[in-house]
């Protein structure tokens, strides 16, 4: 055993130390890290409020009024709310992943978080295979649904978790599709690769085709109205997270806006040139087109019906996929010609 | 142990922190998420309540359609026999702490349907599981139905004048500004 | 964890791969998409249905059995509380048959009024069920839409009836209360605001592609099908069989109104939605009609006596509310409590076709079939 | 449909105890026959030949006896038959689910309500009570439920 440090730089010396085996790029990532666990927390907290405000101005009502100021305190107290609610396990479910499903849905979206490019500079981890992390770890969100759905011990929970992961199934690849076309044109991952090759045009004008088609997966992706069937309110009562009380069910809210803010950060990225824009800062720009992407897609939920599975199924196979191919095939074209 | 107070048992909670459980009111009572469950004609009036006019989501009522997300169940309806052993269960699903508002009059007594000779009905939803609110009427207006929001509301934080947040009196029916509210606590 | 699997067992499992079985889905009482307390047992391959029943009575409050311990007029209040969304229809028909079997006149302004407010009722039925349709298709704004739609009725009725649902409006040999020039007034609007309404609902909803795609061909049923359970109202127009109560056996002074009996093609539930569309707009014709026509005089029969005792006898009364046709079958024994009441209703047999109709299709659809009914449950369970 | 010659046809083939043209002014029936239980059957397939639907069909309680009643009616003009058939003291008739399936539902109502047995009804439950419930609450004779409190608190199940 050793004797108790006497130098009194030590704690200095450590710290070098450490900073030289480690790296300082350990520590931005930690500070990132928390960074962004608070800004998902409020950011889903401010797009419920939108939500629900969006929906009742909408539907001819004001929605929230009396907590706080036009109700701006509600998201709040549903979530302080949430937080001190029993926590219950049904009968005959499986307990450990019942625990541990909302954190599998969770988790992969607070690492998704990490590469965005919240302006030029502001980014936790300006790496190289930036929107490929983010495909992959979006996908994880499937797990979570399926452990969801099956320790549930519940039908409606297991028809909804089977329904999700035969859509997301279906909608990564129309996703990755016409994202790949993007990639095409920039020959890069980074996003802020993507967004820098946007210095004059934004791609949507370039890339209609793909813009709308990744518009429309996505939104299939983060399973919302006209895609909600995991949900499927009328049908399967909440779908997957029938079985959920308090805060495992709020994990799941929180995962369902965050991952809604990734898609439209992308959609932003691809398309729109992310944080390029005149006069205001980057980051002005960026949360502007995000949340105007947002936007769109919560006035789509609160219009439309929902489709049905084999539908959704039959709309991106044999619609949305070979069209996506269309636009790559004819991408590679056209790049081969011109370049 | 008779069944009531075996009820009572189970919903107590075995600690009770006076102070924290004062503030958690305050959340409690202004985000109640309403359990989509209507029985008979009292649902209708319940839906108007959530409808456009009336609109109990301006103080925080948001419908869930599944009992375990839900902190208030609306027992709006008659309460047949075959029906008491779902309610119950619905009620058990629920995760604590949980209310129940006893909408219209027959889930306050059985209402026009309890007679000499009636064989199908409950006689009122407090024969079967604890109500915290009656809202009288066949059915009750939703005026009556925010009434009763707002009472449940009033007693889950123990008083109007502890509901800090609500900006709505419901004595007098006027917006009250944040000072006054303070005014009212002290 | 030990693994007790036997070799055989392990081996079974390798060769014979995955087993498959069907599985029983326990759809309500408490669901979103069964509208009350409606429960249906679905037997399920994957998301295909194999087999549905429907379980009923769980608001069964026994309705004909008060009808037979009370005087004709105390049960009048239970025939709101039937049919709630369509109570005056249910008022309208009951009060109908109680004259016809007593042989009560009715003065000519209260059947005016009565038809007014029944049709109003009807557009406020019609109007409800297409929001509450919508939502279970999963589109929740047409829900609040409508709502405005039906405060504005309910506005109207209020202020004549004193109530927004359970109206009680009818009296045996009238109405309870004239109409002023203020209720004339606020049809006329209402009229002229339903109109535009309609055509918005018509831009919001026909049209739009996903609606399309999950009401056509979903729910068919044939008019040979139809017959057999015996389907009446909407329903059963909607597959192509001209039947409406108000032009085949009128009753009060549906004779005098010039309408049509809107019809489907090929009994889908798109064609129930165009149907109860159309419903709609004819109930706007047959009000401006009336409106127009209004005679003066009294709205009550006054010499009405308090306690009924119809004669010896029996009757077999139909009127057409919002869902159907429904049967009154009384029988009375010259006291002034009836000695048998039955109701047949028209829920109730279009729900009985349920378990013929999903067979086959998915869990999604079920919901979009039992949602095109529009089922009120205790109007079933009674 | 012909009308006339389906109630001549009724009239000729089933010998009813009893025919009345129906006052239709005041009873809404158009033609009323009595038969034997043991005619219903046929009179029933003979009008749901003819293309008639069934319209209701019920019991009433005489209390010495029970009577069948079942309205057929036509979709395309109005034409109400009622058929009538007095119950032994058995209470037993023949069902015509299997003709008809609208009477299915019917027939048990009728069963639950005043305790008429089907005989070939296939699956007579009860539909509207509780499906332990054992008395008819529509018989003259009934006057109290047997129980009549609320039932107990039971354990958390996991019925889903």
């Amino acid at each position: 055993m050793s004797p108790p440090p006497t130098d009194p730089n030590f704690f200095v010396n450590f710290w070098n130390q450490a900073s030289y085996y480690i790296g300082p790029e350990l520590w931005v990532s930690l500070v990132g890290l928390l960074a962004i666990i608070g800004f998902v927390t409020i950011n889903a907290l401010a797009l419920i409020y939108g939500e629900l405000k969006i929906a009742g101005h909408i539907q001819r009502r004001p929605a929230m009024m009396e907590v706080g100021w036009h109700g701006f305190l509600q998201p709040v107290m549903d979530a302080v709310k949430l937080l001190v609610k029993e926590l219950t396990t049904p009968t005959g479910a499986n307990r450990f992943l019942f625990i541990i499903a909302p954190g599998v849905v969770f988790l992969p979206v607070l690492v998704a978080f990490i590469v965005i490019p919240f302006s030029e500079t502001l980014v936790v981890r300006d790496i190289n295979l930036g929107l490929l992390l983010i495909f992959s770890f979006s996908a994880l969100n499937v797990v979570g649904i399926l452990i969801a759905g099956w320790a549930s011990h519940n039908k409606y929970s297991l028809i909804g978790a089977m329904r999700s992961v035969s859509q997301n199934v279906a909608y990564e690849i129309p996703i990755l599709l016409s994202a790949m076309a993007v990639v095409m044109m920039t020959n890069s991952l980074n996003l802020n690769e993507i967004i820098r090759a946007q210095d004059k045009v934004w791609f949507i004008i370039y890339q209609p085709l793909a813009a709308i088609i990744f518009l429309i997966a996505s939104t299939a992706e983060t399973n919302r109205t006209p895609f909600d069937i995991p949900e499927a309110d009328g049908e399967l009562v909440a779908g997957f997270h029938t079985e959920f009380s308090g805060m495992r069910f709020a994990l799941f809210f929180l995962a369902e806006y965050s991952n809604m803010f990734i898609v439209a950060a992308l959609f932003a990225v691809l398309f729109l040139g992310g944080w390029r824009g005149p006069v205001l800062p980057g980051l002005i720009w960026f949360l502007l087109k995000v949340y105007l992407v947002v936007f769109v897609v919560i006035v789509a939920r609160w219009t439309f019906p929902r489709t049905r599975f084999d539908q959704l199924m039959t709309f991106s196979w044999k619609i949305l996929i070979p069209f996506a191919l269309f636009n790559l095939v004819f991408t590679g074209l056209i790049i081969k010609l011109v370049g | 142990m008779t069944s009531d107070e075996k009820l009572v048992r189970s919903v107590e909670p075995v600690v009770r922190l006076a102070v924290l459980e004062d503030i958690l009111s305050v959340p409690r009572a202004s985000s109640l998420m309403v359990m989509v469950f209507g029985l008979a004609c009292c649902a209708m009036e319940l839906m108007a309540a959530g409808a456009a006019k009336f609109d109990y989501m301006r103080f925080g009522g948001v419908p869930r359609g599944t009992p375990r997300q839900s902190d208030l169940m609306i027992v709006a309806g008659t309460i047949s026999r075959k029906m008491a052993p779902a309610v119950i269960t619905l009620w058990e699903q629920m995760a604590a702490p949980k209310w129940v508002i006893a909408m219209g009059n027959c889930a306050i007594s059985g209402g026009p349907f309890a007679y000499d000779g009636q064989y199908a009905i409950v006689n009122g939803a407090d024969e079967i599981i604890p109500v915290d609110v009656y809202i009288p009427g066949c059915p009750p207006r939703p005026e009556g139905v925010i009434q009763g929001f707002l009472t449940l509301q009033d007693k889950i934080t123990g008083g109007q004048k502890n509901n800090v947040l609500r900006r709505f009196d419901r004595v007098g029916g006027q917006k009250r500004g944040f000072l006054q509210r303070i005014k009212r606590i002290s | 964890m030990t693994i007790n699997i036997t070799s055989q067992e392990l081996e079974r499992r390798i060769s014979g791969g995955l087993t498959e079985q069907t599985f029983w889905l326990n759809m309500g009482p408490q669901h979103p998409a069964t509208h009350g307390v409606l429960r249906v047992l679905l037997h399920l391959d994957g998301e295909r249905v194999v087999e549905a029943e429907p379980v009923i009575g769980y608001i069964h409050r026994g309705h004909e059995r008060m009808g037979e311990t009370r005087p004709y007029a105390q049960f009048y209040p239970n025939t709101s509380r039937m049919d709630y969304i369509g109570a005056m229809t249910y008022n309208h028909g009951y009060c109908a048959a109680v004259e016809k079997m007593a042989s009560i006149e009715v003065p000519a302004r209260a059947e005016y009024i009565r038809v007014i407010s029944s049709e109003l009722n009807r557009i406020g039925s019609h109007l409800l069920w297409l929001g509450a349709y919508l939502m279970d298709l999963g589109a929740f704004t047409p829900f609040l839409y409508i709502w405005d739609d039906r405060e504005a009725i309910n506005d109207i009725l209020n202020k004549v009836t004193g109530s927004r649902l359970t109206y009680s409006y009818n009296r045996f040999g009238g109405v309870h209360m004239d109409v002023d020039d203020e209720f004339m007034a606020g049809c006329r609007a209402f009229i002229k605001r339903m109109r535009k309404r309609l055509k918005t609902y018509d831009r919001l909803i026909t049209g739009n592609i996903i609606f399309q795609k999950r009401a056509k061909d979903v729910g068919l049923i044939s008019p040979e099908q139809a017959r057999q359970f015996g389907l009446s109202g909407p329903c059963l127009r909607a597959s192509g069989v001209e039947y409406d109560i108000r032009k085949k056996e009128p009753y009060s002074v549906y004779s005098e109104f010039d309408f049509d009996i809107p019809v489907g093609r090929q009994g889908d539930t798109y064609d129930r939605y165009l149907v109860r569309i159309a419903e709609m707009e004819q109930s706007l014709r047959i009000i401006e009609q009336a409106l127009g026509k209004m005679p003066d005089g009294a709205y009550i029969n006054d010499k009405v006596p308090r306690d009924l005792a119809p004669d010896p006898g029996e009757i077999y009364f139909t009127f057409e509310s919002p869902r159907g046709e429904v049967g009154i079958f009384i029988v009375s024994d010259g006291t002034r409590i009836p000695y048998r009441m039955h109701w047949k209703t028209p829920s109730y047999t279009n729900l009985s076709i349920l378990a013929e109709t999903v067979r086959g299709v998915l869990v999604a659809d079920v919901v979009a079939i039992m949602g095109s009914f529009d089922l009120v449950i205790p109007e079933i369970d009674r | 449909m012909d009308s006339s010659s389906v109630s001549k046809e009724l009239v000729d083939k089933l010998a009813p105890i009893e025919v009345r043209e129906g006052d239709y002014d005041r009873t809404g029936v158009h033609l009323d026959l009595a038969l034997e239980p043991e005619k219903i059957r046929q009179a029933a397939e003979l009008l749901l030949e003819a293309g008639c639907f069934l319209e209701n069909l019920t019991a009433v309680d005489h209390v010495s006896h029970r009577e069948m009643v079942y309205h057929f009616n036509e979709y395309s003009q109005p034409f109400r038959i009622v058929i009538r058939a007095n119950l032994g003291p058995e209470d037993e008739i023949e069902s015509i689910q299997d003709l008809c399936p609208a009477a299915d539902w019917q027939e048990r109502e009728c069963f639950e309500m005043l305790g008429v047995k089907f005989t070939g009804h296939s699956d007579l439950r009860r539909l509207l009570l509780p499906e332990d419930a054992d008395f008819f609450p529509l018989r003259k004779d009934f006057v109290n439920p047997p129980e009549a409190q609320a039932p107990e608190y039971h354990q958390e199940t996991d019925d889903h």
